[in-house]
């Protein structure tokens, strides 16, 4: 069986377990969901190995067999194609659902008895599957169908909880707001559609089309553009339309959060490197939008990360502020790009998406440490959360990893990319320049955000001494997706050659050459000596800074003397030594208010009133659809359209 | 004056049997349920303010435990002791706290030394004894021998936090150990992120046992010298107090030359004490060169008072009747043109150091005590008259020399850090002012008295004003020269429960500062402790023991 | 390459040295400006000497993030030092360096941080909670800063950037006085010292650490101090004349007297203050920044 | 900025003021209090000073067996009030100049001065010290003095007056 065949096969293979899943409960359906999710997760992370190594594609049709004289069926085939491009993106999904499906079995146990684990596990293999399916696709309609299956599915793993008055209504508020977001994406399909009276929608010819648009009705194309945008963009959570994430994130169970801020929200800047390199040229004033877009959100998101207290909710700001430097990434690269810049737009382009890739691990991960702490206490909450290193010392560890990577601390990986960010940024001057820095400044207010994370959790002693006697680690499943996530991290930050050679085969795709801009002359200094592997004395020196102290512990183990902490003399009990989450960085906060006002009113005005809107829209529809008289207009309309549109 | 005087006799005479007990004293016998509108009329009718509560277990003299709650008058210049009789067979007394706030402390101290209840006390928890000290054991009586050893039972759990604030804040003890404070006690803060919520006090760590070594092993005139190891900066003050109180009780006639040298060292003394709280509060703001050059011209100070009197601290320079050393001209040239030199310097630091940006920044609306809570609390001294208390013993319960000397008071109205700063800094120069007076008019007298008699069990009260604010010792004499009931209470026994509402709602970076800023002398408002508090070790206490550490 | 690394690692050593003797100096300094005649100058040395040859203390519960954090604190600080020609005008530099150099510091701060809230001592953790508010105040400031530099000098190679003058323009002179401010303000010195506020937490960041761990804390402190002056002096002394070392060890003493006497005339900020004349100073950068960027 | 000028300026006027303490000793003035100095050879044992001191850093005791009376005096109780000089008759105690007491020798904090006693003619028991009989029969009348050869108990059984010169 070639890979080929695999690829075709994988789809519809993996939809035929879903009754399966469905007919079982408790631990089987928990077996059989996860075990299916890490074959068909190994199996993307072979094929996209293997596309972007080879930079061959993958592709193949199903063909349809259906009237030809029926326009709007005429796209005759449904078309999937493996390219580097997807293949970069399917090879994150499948790290991070091989994580968290591992992780999963040990984690799901805590829903037995209580919640049906079929429901979960069928829409957790479809939320897999129809993420996929928008990464493989090659037709817009197709993506828009998997999209909203992704959308679906999630929706319900956002709400799996149903006794939880917020999980439900968390996952109401994240449908509405996707769907606002999926129907603008789908005007705009449809408009290319209509406009051209071309029913076929695929990527090539959508390509092709939208070029002509541009040539021809700059703005309508533009307005396309742009309704796209903003439809990719609520999914991504781009503020201000970010205002579902940080209620939604949570509630999933821990490792579908890590799909959801690893992955899902990756899928809306998947098809805005499509839409922005393979439909369209980029043009210096999207990519002033764009970076503008990413600069508001990393800003707003991470500030007011800062001042979060329960854990995943913390974590979920974040994935909007990381977001937004994968999203400045993209913008600076556009507009370089099309000031002519190329090499700056190359690296900007590769910032970008090392960031992605590195964001999808460490933010995964930081769910999974935050689910293991929520499996073992049943917490969220950072005022009272404390001390658990002691108890589970490798959750610990893997948190303090992944912190330090979104922190940008080096060696790992979090700074590398962020580095490569900052030197397009600032190298190309201009408006950029402000941008970067503000990114930079950002980049120490995570690192304040996640010495709070970590402290707050795994440091220091119990807040109430006793009430975490039956604590220890996380079963083996969990901790070995943690281990396997954190070793990645570190990977990624210290040998940089393997991720930078899967991200030029992705961008050799988008029209920016590798072998014509080659990271040399542009000195970014682990590369230049040689393509090996790591010889930078840079990179030595990080390891060392690393290395040498742990050694230095571990083997010459200097002797200390213990002590009692020093309380001014008096004896403390040990909870009494307590310092809540919401207690750190006061001062900053009440100093730096003027940005949080500008924060408060782009998240609660634009994101609250968009969120509003949409809520209120969705109101109407179901108003709409309860009263019959509507419903059957509603319906001749629609009729009628589709006899227009078919062309009778 | 000697009007409103008499109409105040007329007036207390409805509450109770009045007499005079020296020329500006008045007792008033009440019963105890004329207590309660006594207090209320004393201090919130007629502008007086409670002073001190004292406690005393007469039962050798008439069979009777007494509680005495003084107050002062300072419009009119006098004293009211108001004397509750207690039975043994019923040791209940109301309780004045809940219509003076300030009589919390001394109502508890009563209550742990002689296991007087006070009835409706809002928080009738032990003060001074830990908590571990056995039940119905009272130091302080008569029948409980000086080197008697207790039985300390072993540590158990104190419910030792402030349960509103305890678990869901941040607890910053400052104390017992702590670089701000340079003695032991124990301030609980309750902080969210740098903001001060609530804060809770221990005090009474100091283990002496002065009272009770005064009143059972020492002579009247040994006393003294026991009074200025009462505090280690303003000991002098509390050594004229006693001997002031002694002196009263007996009506002895001090020599003129004698309260001119007392008063010139109560100013010397003020200055260095001023000089060094300026020193320590400038350290607490981070300004260190300020410290340093305050100290350096505070040690001009204290080689003035080596050359007067032998030693830089303690004076040792009272006995009951005068002083022990005089001032002849050569010194007292000498100490004017020191003096002189010091004004000019000190007005000069002063005027650039209180320039600067930072201290003022940082003093200013921090730590506000407003009039009403100082009025309740009755704040004494700098801390009263930043508060806008318009309060100085010296000036309207004039005594050594003061009669004779013109200075003015300075009062600020904003109760914060920096009027504390204010008041203090002023006082320094009028003290400067004071003593050059004193020094022109020396008068040629003796310099101590020749007839010295001390009649028993009589009361007698005596008062300064300590550089923290009024410092009163209240005496019972006795027999064989000695005294029966001795009761020193100084200022900062008045001015601490009111840090509790200062620090309210302050920055943690303020607390040093704010609790610097009434210049609290711990040692002495914990001189009367008798145990040691060390918990978790079985352990027997004996004050002989005690009085060894402290007094060697 | 063998001789730039050669280099480089005498200027390391040299550091070394220099940072506690520069710290003996300031001393001395504030000492006869309090009227006091002071400890004499290799009082640090001899200090972190004494302390390096104790043990160190664990307090609390604090794991290996509390034992690793001063060493990884001087490692990081060791290996900025690679990145700044100090004594000798051998760095190993490449593009970008300077960012590498900010994220050190970062970390550094960050690691020490962490290691001493993991004691779970309430004095340690608002000591590092300032600290790190601080260090996000004066990363903005440090960033708005190095953007002006690089605009102006439209590169990213530290090398380059040395010396920003000449071409002598209006933001990069205005620019390197928002630096010396920031190097004053990142040293911390009064009235800036608020992490380690004596008065009220006790030393705050550093308060558990004992013996050798406190010793390698005090030393990177120090350390941090000198590698700020350093990228200041480079900023401003002419590089890769005979005379080099010279003007380098001439301007670390001159800034050393100059800090210490201002030091010596200031109170302790409050926290939010100190935070709020930071973002002030910022807000004035950033104007200089436009200029900059116009071309002023 | 005017305030921090002035403060340096006059910083660098006054100069350097503290002084090299241990390796330079400090001037005490006349009148200073310090430790105080037992003369063994005016020293007449009567106690006035014992009783006088506050502290009870003197102490007397009679070791009846030896036949000898005992003042010490413990610095490390010692106020340096000075009273002990005042009372004294003879001017045997006094006080110093001297401030550095410190010293890794316990013994260096005691003085001691050992009298011997005089004994009672009639019961043969020790009652006070040779010297102290000596120095009150030298203020004596002749007529008086030979009630001084007698023990309190032995006196008053004569019912004589007795005479101390301890008083408080």
């Amino acid at each position: 069986m070639d890979l080929n065949t695999i690829f075709y096969l994988l789809i519809p293979s993996s939809l035929i377990f879903l009754p399966i899943i469905a007919l079982f409960r408790g631990k089987t359906s928990n077996y059989i969901v996860h075990g299916v999710s890490i074959t068909v997760s190994i199996i993307i992370i072979i094929l996209s190995l293997y596309v972007l190594a080879s930079g061959s594609t993958l592709d193949f049709t199903y063909k349809i067999c259906l009237d030809y004289s029926y326009p709007i069926l005429s796209f005759k085939v449904i078309h999937f194609r493996l390219d580097s491009l997807s293949a970069f993106f399917t090879l994150v999904l499948g790290i991070v659902s091989l994580a968290s499906s591992i992780y999963g079995i040990g984690y799901i146990g805590r829903f037995y008895g209580r919640e049906h684990i079929g429901w979960y596990g069928v829409n957790y293999l479809l939320f897999i599957i129809s993420m996929y399916g928008v990464l493989t696709t090659y037709n817009l309609f197709i993506f828009i169908i998997f999209w909203e299956l992704m959308t679906l599915s999630s929706q319900f793993l956002v709400s799996y909880e149903k006794n939880k008055k917020q999980a439900l209504w968390a996952g109401y508020k994240y449908f509405c707001v996707s769907k606002l977001g999926a129907e603008m994406i789908i005007i705009a399909g449809l408009v290319l559609m209509i406009i051209y009276s071309g029913y076929n929608v695929d990527y090539e010819v959508v390509a092709s089309r939208f070029r002509e648009l541009f040539l021809r009705t700059p703005v309508i194309a533009n307005a396309v553009l742009m309704l796209l945008f903003m439809g990719l963009g609520i999914k991504a959570a781009l503020v201000p339309f970010h205002n579902w994430l940080p209620d939604a994130h949570p509630e999933a169970p821990s490792n579908v959060s890590a799909l959801l801020s690893g992955v899902m929200i990756k899928m809306p800047i998947y098809m805005m490197y499509r839409l922005f390199y393979q439909f369209s040229q980029p043009t210096i004033y999207w990519g002033v939008i764009i970076s503008s877009f990413g600069v508001v959100t990393l800003f707003t998101g991470t500030l007011y990360a800062l001042v979060q207290i329960d854990s995943k909710r913390l974590l979920a700001y974040h994935s909007i502020g990381q977001i937004g430097y994968v999203v400045l990434g993209l913008g600076a690269s556009g507009t370089l790009y099309a000031m002519g810049n190329y090499p700056l737009a190359f690296i900007a382009l590769l910032g970008s998406m090392y960031h992605l890739i590195n964001h999808a691990l460490f933010k995964s991960l930081l769910f999974l440490t935050a689910g293991s702490v929520v499996y073992r206490t049943g917490l969220r909450d950072l005022n009272k959360l404390s001390g658990l290193a002691k108890y589970m010392p490798l959750t610990a560890l893997t948190a303090l990893i992944a912190s330090l990577s979104i922190a940008g601390i080096p060696p790992f990986n979090g700074f590398v990319s962020k580095w490569i960010i900052y030197i397009s940024t600032f190298c190309a001057g201009g408006y950029l320049a402000f941008y970067g820095l503000f990114a930079l400044f950002i980049s120490s207010v995570t690192a304040a955000s996640f010495v709070k994370y970590f402290t707050t959790i795994f440091t220091r002693s119990p807040f109430e001494p006793g009430s975490y006697k039956k604590l220890e680690e996380v079963p083996f499943p969990m901790s070995l997706a943690q281990v396997m996530l954190a070793a990645l991290c570190i990977l990624f930050g210290i040998v940089v050659v393997i991720p930078l050679k899967l991200i030029t085969s992705a961008i050799s795709l988008l029209g920016l050459n590798i072998i014509q801009y080659q990271y040399i002359s542009f000195g970014i200094g682990f590369i230049e000596v040689n393509n090996i592997g790591v010889n930078s004395p840079l990179f030595i020196g990080f390891i060392l800074a690393i290395i040498l102290p742990i050694l230095y512990i571990l083997i010459a183990r200097p002797r200390y003397t213990s002590y009692g902490i020093w309380s001014c003399g008096t004896l403390v009990k040990e909870g009494l030594l307590h310092y809540p989450g919401r207690s750190y960085f006061r001062g900053f906060k009440e100093v730096f208010s003027e940005a949080y006002t500008v924060g408060k009113a782009v998240h609660e005005v634009l994101g609250v009133t968009s969120i509003n809107y949409s809520l209120k829209f969705f109101k109407k529809l179901q108003r709409i659809i309860e009263d019959p008289v509507a419903m059957i207009v509603l319906t001749l309309v629609v009729v009628l359209l589709i006899i227009w549109a078919v062309g009778w | 004056m000697q009007s409103s005087a008499t109409k105040l006799v007329e007036e207390l005479g409805r509450f109770g049997i009045v007499e005079w007990i020296d020329s500006h004293t008045l007792i008033v016998h009440v019963d105890r349920s004329k207590l309660r509108d006594i207090a209320k009329y004393l201090h919130w009718g007629i502008g007086g303010y409670f002073s001190v509560s004292i406690g005393s277990d007469e039962r050798p003299l008439d069979n009777s435990f007494h509680v005495y709650h003084v107050f002062s008058l300072d419009h009119l210049g006098v004293y009211v002791v108001v004397d509750i009789r207690v039975s043994p067979g019923y040791l209940h007394v109301p309780s004045i706290t809940p219509i003076i706030p300030g009589a919390n402390w001394h109502e508890r101290e009563v209550m742990d030394y002689f296991g007087i209840m006070f009835d409706d006390h809002p928080e009738p928890k032990r003060l001074i004894l830990p908590y571990n000290w056995p039940k119905g054991v009272y130091p302080l009586r008569k029948d409980y021998p000086y080197n008697k050893k207790v039985y300390i039972e072993e540590a158990s759990d104190e419910p030792e936090h402030d349960s509103r604030f305890a678990g869901k804040y941040t607890i910053i003890p400052i104390g017992p150990y702590h670089p701000a404070l340079h003695e032991p006690e124990y301030f609980e803060l309750y902080v969210d992120g740098e903001r001060i919520v609530g804060a809770r006090y221990k005090g009474f760590m100091v283990h002496r046992g002065m009272e009770k070594i005064a009143e059972s092993r020492m002579t009247i005139n040994q006393i003294p010298f026991l009074a200025e190891r009462i505090c280690g900066i303003c000991g002098y003050t509390h050594n004229v107090a006693y001997c002031q109180a002694v002196e009263n009780v007996a009506g002895i006639d001090v020599p003129e030359r004698a309260h001119y040298i007392r008063s010139i060292m109560l100013e010397i003394e003020r200055i260095h004490s001023h000089m060094l709280w300026l020193g320590i509060a400038f350290h607490f703001l981070g300004f260190d060169t300020g410290f340093m050059i305050t100290w350096r011209l505070r040690e001009k100070v204290m080689d003035l008072a080596e050359m007067l009197t032998g030693n830089r601290k303690t004076y040792g320079l009272n006995l009951i009747g005068g002083v022990r050393r005089d001032i002849d001209l050569s010194k007292a040239l000498k100490v004017k043109k020191v003096l002189r030199d010091l004004r000019k310097d000190y007005v000069d630091y002063m005027e650039k150091i209180l320039g600067l940006k930072e201290i003022i920044y940082r003093t200013r609306g921090v730590g506000v005590l407003d009039y009403g809570e100082a009025r309740k609390y009755s704040v004494l001294g700098p801390t009263a008259r930043a508060s806008g208390i318009d309060t100085d013993v010296r000036k309207y319960h004039p005594y050594a020399a003061y009669r004779h000397v013109d200075f003015k008071i300075p009062v600020y109205k904003d109760g914060d850090v920096l009027s504390r700063i204010l008041v203090r800094h002023e006082e320094i120069i009028e003290s400067i002012n004071i003593i050059e007076q004193l020094l022109d008019n020396l008068p040629r007298t003796p310099i101590m008295a020749e007839e010295i008699h001390v009649p028993e069990h009589r009361i007698g009260v005596g008062v300064t004003e300590a550089p923290r604010g009024e410092d009163i010792h209240f005496v019972i004499t006795s027999r064989d020269n000695k005294i029966y009931r001795w009761r020193p209470r100084a200022p900062s026994y008045n001015n601490i429960p009111a840090l509790l509402v200062m620090l309210k709602d302050q920055h943690l970076a303020d607390a040093p500062i704010i609790i610097a800023s009434i210049d609290p002398c711990f040692s002495c408002t914990d001189h009367v402790l008798i145990i040691d508090v060390r918990t978790g070790s079985r352990k027997q206490v004996g004050l002989r023991e005690l009085s060894r550490r402290g007094l060697g | 390459m063998i001789w730039v690394f050669i280099g480089a690692l005498a200027n390391i050593g040299f550091i070394l040295l220099a940072a506690p003797l520069l710290d003996g100096l300031e001393r001395k300094i504030k000492a006869w400006l309090q009227n006091r005649r002071g400890p004499p100058i290799p009082q640090t040395l001899y200090d972190i000497v004494k302390l390096l040859r104790k043990p160190g203390g664990l307090t609390g519960n604090p794991g290996l993030l509390y034992r690793i954090a001063p060493y990884m604190f001087f490692t990081n600080m060791v290996i900025a030092f690679l990145f700044i020609p100090t004594l000798l005008d051998y760095s190993l530099s490449f593009i970008g360096d300077i960012i590498v150099v900010y994220y050190l510091i970062t970390a550094s701060s960050i690691i020490l941080a962490m290691g001493s809230i993991s004691t779970g001592n309430p004095f340690a953790i608002t000591g590092s909670t300032r600290e790190i508010s601080l260090s996000m105040a004066g990363k903005l400031l440090t960033g708005i800063t190095l953007a002006i530099f690089v605009a102006v000098n439209k590169s990213f190679l530290i090398t380059s950037l040395f010396p920003i003058i000449p071409p002598y323009r209006l933001s990069s002179i205005l620019g390197l006085i928002v630096f010396a401010i920031l190097v004053y303000i990142e040293g911390f010195r009064l009235p800036f010292d608020i992490p380690e506020a004596e008065p009220e937490i006790a030393g705050g960041v550093i308060i558990e650490y004992t013996g050798r761990d406190l010793g390698f804390a005090i030393y990177s402190l120090l350390l941090k101090r000198l590698l700020y002056t350093s990228i200041l002096l480079n900023l401003v002394i002419p590089r890769y004349t005979v005379f080099s070392p010279i003007y380098y060890i001439v301007g670390v003493i001159v800034f050393s007297i100059l800090f210490s006497t201002i030091e010596c005339f200031s109170g302790r900020h409050r926290i939010e203050y100190a935070l709020s004349f930071m973002k002030k100073l910022s807000l004035a950068t950033g104007v200089v920044l436009v200029l900059a960027v116009l071309g002023y | 900025m005017r305030e921090r000028l002035g403060l340096l300026r006059r910083s660098i006027s006054v100069g350097i003021v503290t002084e090299k303490y241990p390796y330079k000793p400090i001037e005490v003035p006349e009148g200073f209090r310090g430790k105080p100095v037992i003369d063994q050879d005016k020293c007449l044992g009567c106690g006035a000073c014992v009783n006088a001191c506050p502290p009870n850093a003197l102490s007397m005791t009679d070791d009846l067996d030896r036949g000898v009376r005992v003042i010490k005096l413990f610095l490390g109780r010692c106020i340096f009030c000075g009273r002990c000089q005042d009372v004294c008759p003879v001017e045997a105690i006094k006080l110093t100049r001297e401030f550095e007491l410190a010293s890794i020798n316990h013994n260096d904090l005691y003085q001691e001065v050992a009298l011997v006693m005089a004994k009672c003619m009639v019961c043969g028991r020790p009652y006070t010290t040779i010297r102290l009989v000596e120095h009150v029969a030298s203020n004596l009348p002749r007529e008086q003095r030979s009630h001084l050869l007698l023990c309190p108990d032995c006196r008053e059984k004569h019912s004589s007056k007795k005479v101390s010169y301890a008083r408080w």
